[in-house]
């Protein structure tokens, strides 16, 4: 059990637990703030794995933008709209959850199996670096330009789209 | 990474974060009593020497108000608000140093030696400093949010969405603001920020390096125009006047803390509170040339002070000399977010929301680029 | 040079966009002069490439100049690349000199033009791809310009389309090209399956060493092939028909595209292909027959005409017989020689119609013309220039070349008396129908209705360095004969300079045959011209008897031997039927109905479907993570 | 006993295993819940899950550039999100409701 390990364990906690309630909280509101909650645990763990930049990345743009434009979203909306009773939904979907079970343990069983990946007995030598952002940088800007760029593209032509988007007047079916 | 390591770890959190905490009443006392002194009126001055005591008798207060909650309201997130309110300025605060690193010599105790250490004056260090205080800070606004759907009141509602919409908004003027100063100096920890601007200003075009001995080596010097951007992206930030929106009496009877009261009320004020210092900290370390005094340097200090008293006696003052600068800077700009607030009458908001979108982001923008083609022709 | 070359190409094509662009706003002086001006510089470029190739060595005057790799498809590898050699580089000059002419000549010209910027694009663009035919490395880089100058050619003979007959010859010409240009493919892939490449140094290197008598056959089917082409561009028997038609043009367009230049394609790519065709007896026999065949009828034909345009035509593609004749017989000099000097006199002859057309008010009928000596006299004496050098009387530019056809017919050793013969009587024959015209339009007593006058300077200076060129054009190869004759010693300049990139083989016979053969072809040509004379001059009643002796045969040359009508009846007829047949039968019963009967099956699946499609979207997803799960389970199986 | 201790040691499995976990939850509330703002919450965590993924492989194997794909998953997350809100507003504006179980105007 070195420091990584306590880290892991420790973090892995909020991070679960987050998630879970994500997707059982009746109320979207809490949904999305035990989804910050994983979230910012989730930076947490991305620091501890060395990926310093990311981490603090992970925060200001999934935690302080895209979750308050979420919750901003949530509180525009008629709240009987939002929590209605959803308990019942989640109980009747035993055929759902057997599947998505199925499909987890496929895929630990994937992951697990020995000529996949590295299993529990082979652990890969850790790399104890901490990646620099100038190195996150050059990598960035340098090889990646042209994803780069074409994100941009992307965000400017969403930015225009959501505009547009938001701007449609409601009504029934005509 | 022994024991002794972690214990001044630990202490050092504990300590800046006091810090942090009894700064709040004293600021409240120097709001009262500076709002009084620019409306020409007293201002508290009853209790204790120049009325420093009525916050004491205001905590008392506090903690005797009756807890209460709306009956629209959602009960957990009413509470969590204004927990929520304290974290991202305490967290923030701790990544900026408050003064020069101290040197702790090697000493005995339980029956081996330990040490030596050096310790930053600053709850943590982080490579990306920078980005982590902006990072944590633009939390803030969840407490606003929270507050305003937990009291299940229209006004709170209301307010807690204007203020979110504006701190998005000037997130990113106060990002760009923030790009010039960081190609500048080309690092995102403070700590190297802070070396950076000692001694007298100077710089280098071309291969020409140029020194002018009469100013120091602060930010400002270089990125006047990023400085004012910041600045007042700031006070958008902590929901300051003339940028407090969310709070406008005229139209949300107080905003997202209208049903609220006592200890939570104070809570609210401890997380503005520590907003408005961590920007002065923030406006401090970036531009004003953080604990450093002009035409003093640390070395230059402790051989002088070397000369009258002992040298471990000597480190120490002159700990406290450095950690006086930083915070007489702080001060001073948490003076003029006072004097701001009883000085500019509120903004509209469609004004606000222009100035924020159509100027300051586009002169944040053209700040970024001058300054980067600037780096490139004189490199 | 690579420089050079890329301006030579590139100039008409810019001059093309130029007046492209410029399409709607019309100015002739404007559009011309940009026209003009492209391929003046074009033809400044071509004298520059031409003296740097004069200037090279002998045996290293090829220079490939490549672009980059057209195709590269396993084995097949085109090159886009041009080869600068004695051969391209003298067409280079020809194409661009007369086409510059021309350009002159058609500002003149097309004076009531209501687009001619169209047509001046049109021209430059025929340009661009006359030269990517004459300098393409390859024979599939000389095909882009083959196609690319059906096109300008189509485009330019229905200029006026808005009459419909008009549009109709362009589309005969195009059809009837494309019928060429399925043989000519058909021969490319006979070719490159024979030698792997289409490149023309490789074929000439390959066919120098060619020896397997076995595969005589498909060179001799390839080079067939390559000759159907030839006859659909070169206008020779059967494809000739869409020659005459073409007529329907601008003057200056028949005289460029029908005349001097892109009907001599064929004869370029013949003798591009002279060290293949040279190893096929077979293939000489067939191209020499034809030439020989096509160069009689047509002749025939000619003499009975009356549109002075149709007359020209006619001569034309008796003419390109001879060349056709040249190559069959294996004198490819004699062959070149032949464009050449064709190319002066026959635009010449077209540009002095145009003019004479352009004066008369667009009347073609030489009937109602007359008398033009007088009041034309530059068009007179350039015509008359013209006149001589095509009837082949010394020294002017026909003489030697249609000389030293007869001659290898003659005397080659794939020659034989029956093609002197018929060449020879296509000779007397030219000279009289030649003269028929001159008599009528020129010498006797005018019958128009209009009052022609002298056309503008810019149409008679192309006219007067077109005559300064029929007359000297033969210069290029004075037959041995007469040099030694004459006692100086001047080399056949042409035969020299194609001796390394052709087959050329000069016949040394009997020089008192030579001079026989010499003083019989003019023989016929001065007895045909004066038949001519005298019977559509002073003695027109004893035409008149000798036409009512035998009336069907006149009438069967005049109405040109019904050779259209026969293709109308023995191959349109029952295409059209086969058509229809198709059309009926076999796509609106059967294949609609396939077609209609997997529609609704599959609009029938669609609407059984469409159940599943309920709109919850999650349910979709369902399928999704089943399918995933069938996925993972085979990846946990076998991994 | 040693056993429990390898098993608490993390490895790169032990994060692949926590991104799958998180890839699984999300995955479930975008199949079963109905309410179209958590489901896009769900899809918002299961790209969390694919980036510590990345994020892990690049630490242990160590090459930066599984970060810079983080970087643009983040990118075109956010850009995901803001777009599906602003097809939750419109879709309430027309509809007055975005439970999905009730929108099934694309049935076929």
């Amino acid at each position: 059990m070195d420091l990584a390990s306590v880290f892991f364990w420790i973090l892995s906690i909020p991070i679960l637990v987050g998630a879970i309630c994500v997707v059982f909280s009746k109320n979207p509101l809490f949904s999305a703030l035990f989804l910050v909650l994983s979230m910012v645990g989730l930076g947490a763990l991305y620091f501890q794995l060395g990926a310093h930049f990311i981490s603090a990345v992970q925060i200001a743009v999934y935690a302080g933008a895209v979750m308050v434009l979420f919750v901003m979203v949530l509180m525009l909306f008629d709240r009987k709209a939002v929590e209605s009773e959803e308990a019942a939904v989640i109980k009747n979907s035993q055929f759902k959850w057997l599947l998505v079970s199925v499909f987890l343990g496929l895929m630990l069983g994937l992951i697990f199996s020995q000529s996949f990946i590295a299993g529990p007995d082979t652990i890969l030598p850790e790399a104890t670096s901490v990646v620099s952002t100038k190195e996150l940088g050059n990598l960035l800007y340098f090889k990646n330009i042209l994803s780069f760029e074409i994100l941009g593209l992307l965000l400017l032509v969403i930015a225009v789209g959501v505009v547009s988007l938001s701007r449609i007047e409601g009504g029934s079916d005509d | 990474m022994d024991f002794f390591y972690i214990f001044f770890q630990v202490i050092k959190m504990l300590v800046i974060f006091l810090l942090m905490v009894t700064m709040v009443p004293l600021l409240v006392w120097v709001e009262r009593r500076g709002s009084a002194f620019i409306q020409n009126r007293l201002g508290p001055n009853r209790v204790g020497p120049l009325g420093l005591l009525q916050l004491l008798a205001d905590a008392v207060k506090f903690f005797f108000k009756e807890e209460f909650v709306p009956k629209n309201g959602y009960k957990t997130i009413f509470y969590l608000a204004p927990i929520v309110a304290l974290i991202p300025g305490a967290i923030a605060f701790g990544a900026i140093p408050l003064g020069i690193p101290l040197d702790i010599g090697a000493f005995n105790a339980f029956g081996q030696t330990w040490g030596p250490y050096n310790l930053g004056f600053q709850s943590f260090e982080l490579g990306i400093g920078v980005v982590f205080v902006l990072a944590v800070a633009s939390l803030g606004g969840y407490s606003l949010l929270l507050a305003g759907w937990g009291s299940g009141n229209k006004y709170s509602m209301m307010g807690a969405l204007r203020a979110c919409a504006q701190m998005i908004s000037y997130e990113l003027a106060l990002g760009l603001s923030l790009v010039g100063i960081l190609l500048i100096y080309g690092t995102f920890s403070f700590n190297d920020i802070v070396n950076m601007q000692e001694g007298p200003l100077n710089f280098s075009i071309g291969q020409k390096d140029i020194v002018i001995g009469f100013l120091p080596n602060w930010g400002i010097f270089f990125q006047p125009l990023g400085a004012i951007l910041f600045f007042v992206a700031t006070f958008a930030e902590t929901n300051r006047a003339p940028f407090d929106l969310p709070e406008a009496e005229a139209e949300l009877v107080a905003g997202f803390h209208t049903e609220y009261g006592g200890l939570k009320m104070l809570l609210f004020f401890i997380g503005e509170y520590g907003h408005m210092m961590v920007a002065s900290a923030l406006m401090t370390t970036l531009f004003f040339g953080s604990y450093h005094i002009p035409f003093v340097t640390p070395d230059g200090l402790l051989s002088f002070l070397n000369s009258f008293m002992g040298a471990g006696f000597a480190k120490w003052i002159q700990f406290l000399i450095f950690h006086i600068s930083f915070m007489l800077k702080v001060i001073f700009f948490l003076w003029v977010f006072v004097w701001v607030r009883w000085t500019v009458p509120r903004f509209r908001y469609d004004q606000l929301m222009d100035l924020g979108w159509k100027k300051m982001l586009p002169w944040a923008l053209f700040n970024t680029v001058v300054t980067a083609v600037a780096m490139l022709l004189l490199a | 040079m690579d420089l050079y070359v890329i301006g030579v190409v590139l100039l008409p094509l810019i001059g093309f966009l130029i007046n492209g662009i410029l399409w709607d706003k019309n100015n002739r002086i404007v559009s011309g002069t940009i026209a003009s001006a492209c391929v003046a510089g074009s033809f400044v470029l071509s004298i520059i490439i031409f003296l740097s190739v004069r200037a090279a060595s002998v045996g290293e005057r090829s220079f490939l100049i490549h672009f980059y790799d057209w195709i590269h498809v396993d084995a097949l590898k085109v090159p886009m690349a041009f080869l600068i050699d004695p051969l391209s580089s003298i067409m280079c000059l020809l194409v661009t000199g007369v086409g510059l002419l021309i350009h002159i000549f058609s500002i003149g010209y097309m004076d009531e033009e209501k687009r001619p910027a169209k047509y001046f694009a049109f021209l430059n663009l025929f340009i661009f791809n006359m030269l990517i035919l004459v300098l393409g490395s390859s024979l599939l880089t000389t095909f882009i310009g083959w196609e690319g100058v059906g096109l300008c050619s189509y485009l330019l003979i229905g200029y006026w389309f808005e009459d419909s007959k008009k549009a109709d010859a362009g589309l005969k010409a195009f059809l009837t090209n494309r019928i060429g240009d399925a043989g000519f493919l058909v021969g490319l892939f006979f070719l490159y399956k024979l030698f792997g490449t289409l490149n023309y140094q490789d074929l000439n290197v390959l066919a120098l060493s060619f020896n397997s008598p076995e595969s005589l056959g498909l060179l001799t089917a390839g080079l067939l092939g390559i000759f159907i082409g030839v006859c659909g561009k070169s206008a020779q028997i059967p494809l000739y028909v869409w020659l005459p038609d073409a007529m329907a043009g601008p003057t200056p367009v028949s005289a460029l595209i029908h005349a001097a230049t892109m009907v001599t394609a064929g004869l370029f790519v013949m003798i591009r292909l002279s060290n293949l065709i040279i190893l096929s007896p077979t293939a000489m026999a067939v191209i020499a027959t034809v030439g020989a065949l096509t160069a009689l009828i047509a002749a025939i034909i000619g003499t009975c005409q009356w549109d002075i345009k149709k007359i020209l035509a006619y001569s034309t593609v008796s003419q390109l017989g001879y060349m056709v004749l040249a190559a069959g017989v294996g004198a490819f000099g004699g062959s070149l020689f032949h464009v050449l000097t064709h190319a002066f006199f026959k635009a010449l002859m077209f540009l002095g119609a145009g003019s004479i057309i352009h004066a008369l008010h667009h009347e073609q009928d030489i009937r109602k013309m007359g008398g033009l000596k007088k009041t034309m006299p530059i068009t007179a004496i350039t015509f008359t220039i013209g006149w001589i050098a095509i009837i082949g009387i010394p020294p002017f530019a026909g003489f030697f070349s249609k000389d030293e056809i007869l001659w290898s017919a003659w005397a080659g050793e794939h020659g034989h008396f029956l093609l002197w013969f018929m060449g020879w009587a296509a000779a007397g024959l030219t000279a009289f129908y030649m003269t028929r015209l001159m008599v009528l339009t020129f010498w006797t007593p005018s019958r128009s209705e209009h009052k022609a006058h002298e056309s503008s300077p810019l149409m008679t200076i192309p006219l007067v360095c077109l005559a300064v060129l029929a007359i000297f054009g033969g210069l290029l190869g004075i037959p041995e004969v007469i040099s030694h004759g004459l006692g100086i010693h001047i080399p056949h300049f042409l035969n020299e300079w194609l001796d390394e990139v052709a087959y050329i083989h000069v016949i040394h016979g009997k020089v008192s045959h030579e001079i026989i053969l010499m003083l019989l072809s003019v023989g016929i040509a001065v007895f045909g011209a004066i038949a001519a004379f005298l019977l559509y001059g002073k003695h027109q009643d004893t035409r008149e008897r000798i036409v009512s002796k035998a009336p069907k045969f006149f009438e069967l040359v005049s109405e040109k031997f019904y050779v259209d009508e026969l293709y109308e009846k023995m191959i349109l007829k029952p295409l059209r039927l086969l058509s229809e047949s198709l059309w009926k039968d076999v796509d609106q019963k059967f294949i609609d109905g396939a077609v209609n009967g997997s529609n609704t099956s599959i609009k029938k699946l669609g609407q059984g479907l469409a159940a599943v499609q309920n709109g919850f979207f999650q349910n979709y997803l369902l399928f999704m993570i089943v399918g995933l799960i069938a996925i993972l389970t085979v990846f946990v199986r076998y991994i | 006993m040693t056993d429990l201790l390898s098993f608490f040691q993390v490895s790169l499995n032990h994060y692949l295993a926590l991104g799958l976990i998180l890839f699984t939850l999300g995955l479930a509330g975008v199949f079963i819940r109905k309410n179209l703002i958590v489901i896009l919450m769900c899809l918002e965590l299961m790209l969390n899950a694919v980036n510590l993924i990345f994020v892990a492989f690049s630490h242990y194997q160590g090459i930066p550039l599984g970060q810079v794909y983080v970087f643009f998953i983040m990118t075109v997350a956010a850009a995901e999100a803001g777009v599906g809100l602003a097809i939750a507003i419109s879709i309430y504006k027309r509809f007055g409701t975005i439970k999905m179980d009730l929108l099934t105007a694309l049935k076929g």
